[in-house]
């Protein structure tokens, strides 16, 4: 019985962190940010010779063949150096979607490309998530037609995965004809979300990719979304608390003040437990399939509400300074903020844990 | 509990009334923003001042209207051009924080020189008070002026000095006296910003725009006589000042026009199987916010009939900051959840709610929660002004004092 | 324009409020809630001499002919003393279910006694305000049949003021053949609850008293509460202050400490603006029609959320000391508790608040 | 992340079911509550030492098991017996606070006299630590032991001492060195609660029960060869104790079946048109506790983890006691609200549910959050020694230095 991580998770995960912290450091960030794509090839490309991009995918494929364990911890040092790259969706929901879903064929196809970076992929599965007037894609006899909105890691992707209405998932080239690809702006310049339009489109639909696959995917995407948020969380309070101690007002750092402290306090208590939360939600998804629903709801549901309180307290103790763009801070707070709300807001995925308890009513 | 208009008072109101049917036509588009106003601005802005709708309370000899203060005739004025859409005078740092002072503690000829131009909008000033350094403990500025014959040299740094780039001139904390106690080498001092060794940098905030500026002072040259009360005084005099920008903040009919806009999203949006009013949850925070905006509309209404009433509401006054900014900081936070992933959408994205105005406001409202006085300084007040709790050695004496 | 309380409405509360303070005393509030009844006819007969009865009942029939806003500010008084009285049934909902739905000879009949003190009336309508399953009254041809829970200001009665299952109203003689009466003991042994049992009873319905009436005096009900939640409120936060101010832990006062110091500050900032609101959700009731349920929500559940948190917070800042019965401050930590769940919960009446405003789809 | 147990473990457990198979009709029916335990427990626990599943770790000359420390071990045991809702040994002051600290630090006679006793219940022991004029600020405490020949004389008085009208001794903190600065004048005495001088008042709570005392003494006669470590010393070997009293707080496997038992309240109970759980508002309010329990139980098995493996799993250990407080006050407040009016109901009431449980529970939880350390206590603990925040001159440096 050991509830931690083992000595080659701690690795990987301080892999990533020790590339990110040098490869990709604020100023980098930065400049992804003004550019026109909230998206960083460099980084990218660093993070591929690292093997991220197969961390989920077998070996046999070209990937690390390891668990969703460990593809959380990739994704919290991504959060923690608010890293501008794919994640959720490319590397984790498309490869798993294909991986449970897909065909030998579509899986001898894609994922060795994946698992090497030398492809992309997105997933376009907002309406499998909540419905909205005017927005659905519907199949029919291997064509598609309808508009996808917050497709996940949609800059530069060569491949998308999209749930139509009925829950079933397709193959869909980015070069496919009658497929149109819209960024969306949100507040998070290190993330990239996207929309399609899809007017008579080939698909390659997945012959196991009905709702129980885009179920799985789901839960996977909001366990990287949450362990992104605690991240960020975490790199939030550092912050804060390294503030603290430094600035000193009215002859004392205030760091020293038991309102300062109190606040960071309040941010470890809230967000120290939730490590915790994400690792066994995680674990959950590969070895105890039936409360893995119910933990990725928690784990997102609970980190996004811990990640906002975080978020905004953090910025109080840097002041004004907080409220600048000279910290930088906001990059993590609007990160938080974007993956509050991406694959279902806290009381939509709470409603969704109702249900998977069987305490809503029929 | 009177909650009717005297009759003169309602007098007042159809005057007001008949003037926006009048002249509504001669407004400008933009409003009064805080930047230079637009000749036509500066045009209503002379209009407003003929009747008594702006600068109502400044004595005619500086420009003014040269009205008794009359807090409900301000109320009145205010109520009107906001239901009738029609921007109300110029509002600005000059207007707001400088004449009030100047009118207090300037010279007879520092009053006649700037107030008017300043109130008609031909004199935009800025603000120097706040330092990297000096935040929440404003008194340990540094910026620096040394005696150089019969002028000050100017050396330091300023930082949230909105306007900045567009303002003539400055008003401004310096340490004149470097040897005194913190409060007490402090000057008020007010100079053109085309002063030679003046230097303006945007300040980007969260919200991605440079509402603020940081300003750097390198030799700049200040004539001693420039000086708004005594040398040394500068903390008592921007006191004066200070309580004036306290008070701009956490106006209820703000709160309310937010409120509003968001109760309409969640009836007209939708989301899943309806509209957003339709779900429980959202729908229940709504209305605890509802209840809040009520009692903080209340507390309001009643801070300002004991002001009309040459009274002060106390504890009801000391609170309104904390609670207003946290309450509008919230109704933006639900909107956001509302809206679910649209809730993220920003700048010109397709798909996007008001203009990105709930995140917009979400950041900047946070910003109003930090400036001006953060929270944890706002609750050091009511503790100890308002509940008469003891002091924390040397704990924000400096805002708790103002 | 004058949003504030008159001189002659600052007396009545003050001679309230001073009376309390003498013949009232936390000894007495002791002794009277280890006793069998939570009643104290003595302070009742004092609080008759003042006139408080007959606040609401018209100078014709020997009240004060006051407004709700004067009851308010008498529910505050005794909120602030924790007396141990009957108020908001007794002395407000009963006499205005008199007034607005009794005829003439039931006015004539009621209200003097009611007025002087020399008859008291309670109330039984919980199930107007949510029902029960097993608890309810039903009215057949002038006798009611059935249970009433939560009977407002119940001990001592001579009459009750019984809402039958379609709202309507009746007035029941406490000493009716088939009524049986049964205390109800809750956390708070200074008011009164209790619950009716009746089988074949005789009662005297109300002429106008259908759901109007019902809903107008169950807004006056929730306003009382709320404002004996304010006065109880305020009480806990001067308590708290003076404790802080002498506790000395340290070698300091502990209210020097800023966490002592903010917690009462967001005691003190969460609970003043709700005196406003209490004062105009009972100056709606009288003078603004249109706002006065939801005036009367929105006060109810805003008290019951903000009295719950400083009920709370001022026991931690007494520490142990709160926690003890030696300080009394439970008193009021229960009384908060009580009223908070009378006459419906906040989320209750959040719902309700929204159905008035047409929030809600039918 | 290994979640299973060893072969070795799963051996053990195996052993605990057959014994509670062979044993259970023999546990006692109450429980090993803090009052003097019934012959019928006595019994009980004496079995439970014999076969390893009470003073597991104590060493065989002083009365105990004599097993080697094995963290998985013990939370094996307390499983089992709580799946089985079978007693466990006894639990009391004596067992948790006295006896580590006599193990640590006791003189062998010490040990011999009263280990023995104590693990076996026949003994009962209450703690004289705090006093009114001293909580937070353990160490200002003014109980006076002042020489008379071979004796102390104490006077003074404690509170909070629990089961002092049922014990036989009392572990006492009483100041010798009044000279001496707070900390270093403080010694740990033993003594028997028969001892003239001692008089036991009931300390009735908000909850209505006396689940507490004051104790006061009066020249109290204590030999000195009574004192536990050395004198001047008691700071310290109270430290060793009150570690021991920390970790009793925040027991998941408790928060847990609070929680369970809110859920199927919900389930069962109607309310208006139907059960409570169909309440979206309150079912969404339920959902977020069960993910905060969901994240407090698994940091504990992390910090179980930590702990099982020799390590210290720091933040997460320090923050258990103020959010374990705070999420089973919570659990309580929502089955309050959930039950409407009912929710009011207390003691003996018709319509009374879980025998008043839940406003008992909400009571003393907030009695918790106060106790053991104040919930700002606990959070000047989390920044100091889990973040490394600078101190603040004076505050919390007793507790914090534990």
């Amino acid at each position: 019985m050991d509830f931690g991580l083992s000595s080659e998770q701690r690795m990987l995960q301080d892999a990533v962190t020790r590339y990110l912290s040098e490869q990709s450091p604020l100023g980098h960030v930065r400049d992804i940010a003004a550019a026109a794509t909230p998206y960083s090839p460099d980084v990218a490309t660093g993070l591929a010779d690292l093997g991220v991009p197969g961390v989920i995918i077998p070996a046999e494929f070209g990937g690390m063949g390891l668990g969703l364990l460990e593809a959380a911890l990739v994704a919290e040092a991504l959060g923690f150096s608010v890293a501008p790259v794919h994640f959720a969706g490319a590397h984790v929901m498309a490869p798993l979607a294909i991986l449970l879903g897909g065909s030998d064929s579509q899986q001898r196809a894609w994922l060795p490309k994946l698992a090497s970076g030398a492809a992309r992929a997105a997933v376009a599965v907002s309406q499998a998530v909540e419905g909205r007037d005017g927005v659905g894609v519907v199949a029919r006899d291997g064509w598609l037609d309808g508009t996808a909105l917050f497709v996940l890691d949609a800059a530069d992707a060569d491949l998308f995965v999209v749930a139509d209405t009925t829950g079933a998932l397709h193959l869909v080239a980015a070069d496919a004809p009658g497929l149109t690809q819209i960024p969306l702006t949100t507040i998070d310049k290190t993330r990239s979300v996207g929309e399609l339009r899809m007017t008579g489109v080939k698909a390659d639909p997945l012959p196991g990719g009905g709702g129980r696959t885009t179920r799985r995917i789901i839960d996977a995407g909001r366990i990287m979304l949450a362990a992104d948020i605690l991240g960020a969380g975490t790199a939030m309070i550092e912050q804060a608390v390294a503030y603290a101690g430094t600035r000193v007002q009215f002859g004392r750092p205030i760091g020293s003040f038991q309102a300062v402290k109190h606040m960071c306090a309040e941010m470890a208590a809230a967000l120290e437990p939730c490590r915790s939360l994400v690792w066994y939600a995680a674990h959950a998804f590969d070895h105890a399939p039936d409360e893995s629903t119910l933990m990725a709801c928690h784990a997102k549901s609970h980190l996004s509400e811990v990640g906002r309180f975080v978020a905004r307290t953090s910025t109080e103790v840097h002041g004004g300074m907080g409220f600048t763009d000279l910290a930088g801070l906001h990059y993590w707070f609007k990160r938080i903020g974007l993956d509050r709300q991406l694959l279902g807001g806290p009381e939509l995925v709470r409603n969704e844990a109702a249900r998977v308890q069987g305490w809503i009513a029929v | 509990m009177d909650l009717t208009y005297s009759a003169e008072h309602q007098a007042f109101r159809r005057e007001v009334l008949v003037f926006l049917e009048a002249h509504r036509h001669a407004a400008p588009k933009g409003g009064g923003a805080a930047q230079r106003p637009s000749a036509e601005a500066v045009a209503w802005q002379k209009l407003l001042i003929a009747h008594g709708y702006a600068a109502r309370t400044i004595p005619k000899e500086y420009g003014g209207y040269g009205a008794a203060p009359d807090i409900l005739k301000s109320r009145i004025i205010g109520e009107e051009f906001a239901r009738a859409s029609v921007p109300p005078g110029l509002q600005s740092q000059g207007i707001s924080m400088l004449v009030p002072t100047l009118l207090e503690l300037g010279t007879e000829e520092q009053k006649r020189r700037w107030i008017g131009p300043t109130i008609r909008g031909e004199v935009i000033w800025c603000q120097g008070y706040s330092e990297p350094g000096s935040g929440s403990d404003l008194a340990s500025l540094q910026t620096r002026a040394t005696e150089d014959g019969d002028d000050f040299l100017i050396n330091g740094q300023k930082i949230w000095t909105s306007t900045a780039r567009e303002a003539d001139m400055i008003f401004c904390l310096v340490r004149t006296e470097p040897d005194k106690a913190k409060h007490d080498g402090i000057s008020y001092l007010i100079f053109s910003m085309k002063t030679p060794g003046i230097e303006v940098r945007p300040l980007v905030t969260m919200t991605g725009h440079g509402e603020f500026n940081e300003t750097f002072f390198t030799d700049v040259r200040v004539p001693k006589s420039q000086i708004v009360g005594k040398r040394g005084q500068g903390w008592f005099v921007a006191n004066a000042t200070l309580k004036h920008e306290r008070g701009m903040l956490g106006d209820p009919g703000q709160l309310e026009s937010r409120f509003l806009a968001l109760a309409e999203l969640m009836r007209t949006e939708t989301a899943g199987d309806g509209r957003i009013m339709d779900n429980p949850i959202l729908r229940d925070r709504l209305l605890r916010l509802q209840a809040e905006l009520a009692a903080m509309k209340f507390n309001g209404l009643r801070v300002l009939s004991a002001s009309a009433n040459g009274g002060d509401a106390g504890l009801a006054r000391l609170i309104v900051k904390l609670q207003a900014c946290e309450l509008a900081h919230q109704i933006s936070a639900l909107a956001i959840d509302a809206l679910g992933e649209l809730g993220v959408l920003y700048e010109s994205s397709p798909h996007l709610r008001a203009h990105g105005g709930w995140q917009q406001a979400y950041m900047f409202q946070l910003g109003l929660i930090i400036g001006g006085g953060t929270a944890q300084i706002q609750k050091n007040i009511i503790a100890e002004r308002g509940l008469g709790m003891p002091r924390e050695p040397k704990l924000a004496t400096d805002w708790g004092r103002l």
